[in-house]
């Protein structure tokens, strides 16, 4: 039996309730020096809220953390800083105006001469350098803004590994990046384990945890429920352990026919993002769209979808050459769009969840000018059943609920608009496990009706057990269209890389 | 029976739901009632029907004008160009009121159909270039008050017509036509507000622009219909005002954005948007009115007044604030 | 000045140019002011450029300043204060273009004043009160705009009446900001207070007068309750005449605007002016309102 | 050859950024240069020398204000109170300036010392509890207007030493003070904004609050810095208005809040937070000096000037904008 002595980290009887709501019950974590320790549960089971606390930004009801034997006191940001422990948090944490390198150094400046001037170019330099290190290829003296969401999640990694970090809280690093980036991440992560340096990582990724995880520990519903070595663990005790039942397999067996075509795409361009690309989707089946990290996926869908303007190319529509010069003139088409970034493009934090499920379908759910409140609660929460949204009920604001619910809030919404193509933009980002299972049997379910579905995935897993047929893509040039037959990962990543 | 279960499922959380709605829109009106009890302690004199009918009566026009804003700061613009439409549409009112000219309905209709071009005229602005509303205006609110100079050659227009001068000054059943009008104002705005397509949308786009156009709604269509509306609450506003002081004034109004906007605030609306009701709207109305009301009765001296005032507002929102939490 | 003074006297020379920096032309009273000067310098021939200082005194300043760099031939000034319209005065005289207070004074004194003492206009508004209460009896002040030399001005002349009329007392005084409106809700307030207490209100400008008139009016009390007034608008002569205002004080916007015009035009031509030209107030009441009444344009 | 891969790996993304940041700051400037050009072609008194001093010297005060709530601004803040410690501040210093008392140093110090305290308060009120603000700067603009009106007794205070008049209207080599200490602040407040640790952090705050906590940061003590900030530079505006008017004024400075912050915003800083820079705002502050110069030299009749006035700062900012796009 280890004492506390031996761990770098521990946590004790830790509870949190926000308002009345326990997001943590008398959890506890023990951490080792040079170890990588997944935290791993459903949406909502209390991760984020934990390391939150851990960090300083949220001070708990009751509990103790202790590091390298001493107490934290808790409730300051700056403690934890000072006492070495970082933080890649689960939505990103920027300040979009300030560029890369002011970024990753916010809080941390290095200054000189006599005033204690600021000094960019150092910081750029410095900066860079670390870009450098994690492989990535972004200028800093970007702005942050300019980024793309999984390019912003390269420079939280690069924030954190830039502090010295004793403990590295990884909340849901990779939950935009590419098999790339990640193989470049756990590189990262090994180095920093043979220097002691602690992990919590935390993903809904399971391959990544049994991966790159030493032990695991699993909380449900704001409960602790055990810590194990990950060699002691395989995927379907710990997914009984996250879900407390046995799941199905993952992927689905589905045997449908496709139909007619319903969005055709011939030489779409986007000056500067992506050329001649072409593709179709028919009734009833799966397009996946693969590539590496700004390959031009997602700027693809935004422009089929009208949030931004093709340069050149045709769109069709049933055979119907259409203009669609926005959201409005896409969802008219039949066209549903997911975005990537649910928290920029997806939903209003502050409508409730029925009100956003119903926002892009509200002439639906009303006569003339007036709501059909009734007809749209009804509407709204037989998605959220269908969906297991985790919300208090329909009226709850969207801001409170856990990440992964809020993607399953967007989805809902585009689902209500019933589409007959809808594009999905890493639609299980931040997802777990169960909740994706759910995910991938709505969209086999919506396959079966008929719809046509464009997924773009970052999981080659996933493109590989859903799509029918898949695309990849090269630094938005069309490098491959391969059937289901001939597609696995090898054959997808090496036309992803093939320049 | 399905209540039962969905009871059930999430006791706790609903608790919290509903308690945080709740005091949400109770904090500001625990302040009030507050102010109000004191008030009434302090001098025997507030809690009179007829003073509290002409509290209600003062309050009218700035919470005409809240209303108007209310929708504009939800969806996270600004209007600054209140008070000058107050006097533009008021001018234009008043010079097709004048005694022994036009009906009734022409001055009223004429007022309106200004104080709407007007707010047209800024959502057009807004949505078509990328100006920040705040700037958009804030140039209209100069524009307007040169032009209602210019409409009234600088000096007040009276003479009104009787019929004219009713709508501020006459009562029906004993209730001040002001009272009327406020009342229905409050209702439509706050129907518009939750019950309606538009009101939803309104929310949206200020809770996430981005978001709501990807949900393919027409921002612009939306800011559009937000300023227009203003400009048509800030008409009634100036109509109600020039009947009621039974001339048109172009110097009316100045100043009057920042009491509308302070309303708007107090009743809980949040100048980033996405969030406020009618009802705190009114309510912060009220309460400048009140405190306004309240410090005349009790004869404060005018260089305290205005330390007061400020001092009470500012307490008044902590007040709420700290309930809130 | 020379020079300009050269060219106009010439035939087919420059006209003369006047800068004109009024308080506020937003004020009736002012704008007539003003009407009367672009009416008197057309007749003259000369330019007149008028802007308005919005009653700040500062900007006041400033369009002075611009007056003296564009090198106009005189400046006339409705000053919006008596201290902080100051340095306008002196930096045109320094700058030798003559410069003519209208309406009412600076410290500095100008190269000529036309115009009144605003604290005589409210001695007389305060004695018809006085002297139509007996002596006796309560007196609320509406005030204008805190601070300015108006209603400075107007309150002192107020309380030196106040002062020898024991009798009187003063019950409220409050700030209606000039403004028609906030005067109406201000009397309603008081009317709430003090009910039929209330004998007199002495209003800073007719614009508030009329304000509390028209609450008074509402309240079933005007009768019972004595309102005076100064500027005379035409809205407040009309309310004379049909006795819902017991008096104004008139104050000549157009011998002060033409007078101003004139001095001006001399003072640029290098002649000489009287330093003071002052124009009486009159009282207006019922008896006297008919003389007072201009046909509407 | 660093270079060169640089533009080789994001050869998009590189012109794109630089195009941007480039246009934004000179958008505005260009609508300025446009401006300054057309007025010196139909009037030739407005590029003269004297009449360029004069519209700085005149554009001092706002310029001063808006460098103050150009840092409060970019936290995401809003400072109504601008034109009240204008007043406060004035008074203050006229108080202590008056001829044959206290040597100059003294009522400066004096008046600025009761700027950094209404500003202070203003940061305290704001930091301490939840209220907006909107509210809290609206709360303490009443105030101090009213502290301003009992401190003087509601006279203006006059008789100032020459000391004292001279930081207004003197003049060192030529150059008028006020635009000395224009400058002066102009620089200084630049190199606060780009080079030092606290500007780095204001942009942070306002760009996004919840990142710039979880870095580590005080926010609360970053809002109380610029308050303050705003409140130091207001007493340096209140000093140069009354040393510049030789009058303690408790009414002046209303509404110069509106200015101000046009100014900023003119110049580029979103009301939103997290941009802005004092060049721009500097630019605004003397677009909005320089329409007023050229109206006022044109002779454009008052009334019609309010209605060009607000034209034109719309078509700028319209202008800029379409230039950034
Ligand atoms: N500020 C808050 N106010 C109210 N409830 C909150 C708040 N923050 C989190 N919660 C609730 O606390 C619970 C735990 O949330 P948390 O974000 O820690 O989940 P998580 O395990 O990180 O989930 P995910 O995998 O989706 O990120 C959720 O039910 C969530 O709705
Ligand atoms: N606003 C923008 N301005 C300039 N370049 C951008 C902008 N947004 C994205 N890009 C760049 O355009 C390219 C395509 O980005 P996109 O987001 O479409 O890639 P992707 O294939 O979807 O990859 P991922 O979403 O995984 O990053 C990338 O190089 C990206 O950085
Ligand atoms: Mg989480
Ligand atoms: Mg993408």
């Amino acid at each position: 039996m280890l004492s506390d002595r031996d761990y770098l980290l521990t946590i004790r009887g830790l509870t949190k309730t926000f308002s009345g709501v326990k997001a943590l019950d008398n959890v506890e974590l023990t951490v080792r020096e040079g170890e990588v320790h997944a935290l791993m549960g459903e949406n909502g089971a209390g991760k984020s809220t934990l390391m939150k606390i851990l960090m300083g930004l949220l001070s708990p009801d009751s509990g103790e953390i202790t590091l390298e034997g001493q107490a934290l006191k808790n409730g300051s940001v700056n403690e934890a800083m000072k006492r070495g422990i970082a933080m890649i948090h689960q939505e990103i944490m920027a300040v979009p105006e300030l560029t890369v390198a002011q970024n990753i150094f916010l809080g941390r400046e290095t200054t000189g001469g006599l005033f204690g001037w600021l000094n960019d170019n150092r910081l750029n330099q410095q900066a860079k350098q670390l870009l450098d290190q994690i492989g990535v290829s972004i200028r800093p003296d970007t702005q942050m803004k300019y980024l793309s969401v999984a390019e912003m999640q390269m420079v939280e990694i690069a924030r954190a590994i830039s502090n010295d970090a004793r403990v590295i809280i990884m909340d849901e690093p990779t939950s935009a990046l590419s098999d790339k980036e990640v193989t470049t991440l756990f590189g990262i992560i090994r180095d920093l384990k043979q220097k002691g340096v602690a992990i919590i990582y935390i993903s809904h990724k399971m391959d990544e945890i049994f991966t790159i995880a030493d032990t695991i520990t699993v909380l449900r519903d704001g409960q602790y429920i055990g810590t194990r070595p990950a060699a002691k663990l395989d995927i379907d005790t710990l997914i009984a352990m996250m879900v407390g039942r046995q799941l199905d397999s993952l992927f689905p067996e589905s045997t449908i026919r496709t139909g007619k075509e319903v969005l055709a795409v011939r030489q779409l361009s986007r000056a500067g993002v992506f050329s001649d690309v072409s593709f179709t989707v028919h009734e009833g089946e799966v397009l996946g769209i693969a590539g590496l990290m700004g390959a031009g996926r997602t700027e693809i869908a935004r422009a089929i979808f009208g949030l931004d303007r093709i340069s050149s190319g045709e769109i069709r529509i049933k055979g119907q050459p259409v203009t669609i010069r926005s959201p409005q003139d896409a969802i008219q088409h039949g066209i549903g769009y997911v975005s990537e970034d649910r928290k920029g493009w997806g939903f209003v934090p502050r409508l409730s969840v029925k009100q956003n499920i119903t926002l892009a379908s509200l002439q639906t759910y009303a006569s003339g000018l007036l709501i059909r409140e009734k007809s749209e609660t009804e509407a709204a929460t037989k998605l959220i059943a269908d969906l297991r949204i985790k919300t208090a009920g329909p009226d709850q604001e969207v801001m409170y609920l856990s990440g992964g619910n809020q993607q399953k809030v967007v989805i809902a919404k585009v689902l209500l608009a019933s589409p007959d193509v809808i594009i999905l933009d890493e639609p299980t980002r931040g997802i777990d496990i169960g909740a994706k299972a759910e995910i991938y049997k709505l969209i086999n379910q919506l396959k079966a009706n008929g719809i046509a579905i464009v997924i773009i995935s970052s999981e080659l897993p996933e493109i590989l057990g859903l799509s029918d047929r898949i695309l990849v893509l090269t630094k938005g040039k069309q490098t491959a269209m391969l059937s289901r037959e001939e597609a696995t990962q090898e054959t997808i990543m090496a036309y992803a890389m093939h320049y | 029976m399905k209540n039962a279960i969905d009871t059930y499922f999430k006791p706790v959380r609903e608790s919290y739901k509903t308690r945080v709605s709740r005091l949400g829109k109770a904090g500001i009106f625990v302040a009030f009632i507050v102010i109000c009890v004191i008030l009434s302690l302090v001098t025997p004199r507030f809690l009179t029907v007829p003073n509290l009918m002409i509290i209600v009566t003062q309050v009218s026009i700035n919470a005409l004008l809240a209303f108007g804003v209310t929708f504009v700061i939800i969806t996270g613009g600004i209007d600054l160009s209140l008070g000058s439409m107050v006097a533009v549409t008021g001018v234009v009112a008043a010079l097709f009121a004048r005694q022994d000219t036009y009906p009734v309905i022409v001055p009223v209709l004429a007022g309106l159909l200004s104080g709407v071009l007007f707010g047209a005229f800024n959502g057009f602005v807004i949505t078509r270039s990328k100006v920040p509303p705040f700037i958009v205006t804030l140039g209209t609110m100069t524009i307007g008050r040169g032009l209602a100079l210019i409409l009234s050659k600088g000096r007040p227009i009276s003479n009104l017509s009787d019929s004219f001068n009713f709508i501020g000054g006459g009562q029906v059943l004993g209730v001040p036509m002001p009272i009327i009008i406020l009342i229905s104002m409050f209702a439509v705005c706050s129907v518009i507000l939750k019950k309606t397509v538009l009101g939803r949308y309104m929310y949206a786009v200020g809770g996430n622009e981005q978001a709501t156009r990807a949900s393919g709604i027409q921002i612009s269509n939306i800011k559009m219909a937000v300023y227009t509306m203003s400009g048509l609450l800030a008409a009634l506003a100036g109509i109600v005002l020039t009947s009621r002081i039974t001339t048109g004034q172009p110097n009316a109004g100045a100043g009057f954005e920042l009491d509308a906007i302070a309303a708007a605030i107090i009743g809980g609306t949040s100048t980033s948007g996405g969030t406020g009701t009618m009802t705190g709207t009114l309510i912060g109305a009220l309460l400048i009115g009140v405190i306004s009301n309240g410090l005349d009765l009790l004869n404060v001296s005018s260089y305290y007044q205005q330390v007061v005032m400020g001092v009470i507002i500012i307490g008044a929102v902590v007040l709420d604030s700290v309930n809130r939490k | 000045s020379n020079q300009s003074t050269e060219n106009s006297q010439g035939d087919g020379g420059k006209k003369l140019v006047v800068g004109a920096t009024m308080l506020s032309m937003q004020n009736e009273f002012i704008v007539n002011v003003n009407d009367e000067m672009a009416r008197k310098a057309e007749q003259a021939g000369v330019d007149l450029i008028t802007v308005d200082a919005e009653r700040s005194a500062l900007k006041q300043v400033e369009q002075v300043e611009s007056f003296i760099a564009q090198k106009v031939d005189a400046i006339i000034m409705n000053p919006c204060e008596v201290e902080a319209s100051s340095p306008a005065v002196a930096k045109a005289l320094a700058a030798k273009i003559p410069i003519i207070n209208v309406n009412s004074e600076t410290s500095t004194k100008p190269s000529a004043f036309v115009g009144s003492d605003d604290v005589e206009s409210a001695r007389m508004a305060m004695t018809f009160i006085a002297e139509k209460l007996g002596g006796k009896g309560n007196v609320v002040m509406m005030h204008g705009y805190m601070g300015q030399a108006a209603q400075i001005k107007r309150e002192q002349g107020a309380r030196e009446i106040l002062k020898q009329y024991p009798g009187l007392k003063l019950i409220a005084h409050q700030t209606a900001e000039w403004d028609r409106a906030k005067a109406m809700s201000l009397m309603e307030n008081w009317i709430q207070s003090y009910g039929t207490e209330i004998n007199a209100v002495f209003a800073h400008n007719d614009e508030m007068g009329m304000g509390a008139v028209k609450a008074l009016t509402d309240a079933g009390l005007k009768t019972k309750v004595i309102v005076v007034s100064i500027d005379a608008i035409p809205d407040a002569l009309q309310a004379v005449q049909k006795g819902t205002l017991d008096a104004t004080v008139f104050q000549n916007a157009e011998q002060q605007g033409s007078k101003a015009i004139e001095a001006a035009v001399k003072l640029a031509k290098g002649q000489s002016v009287e330093k003071e030209t002052l124009i009486p107030f009159q009282l207006v009441t019922k008896t006297n309102v008919a003389q007072f009444m201009k046909k509407p344009d």
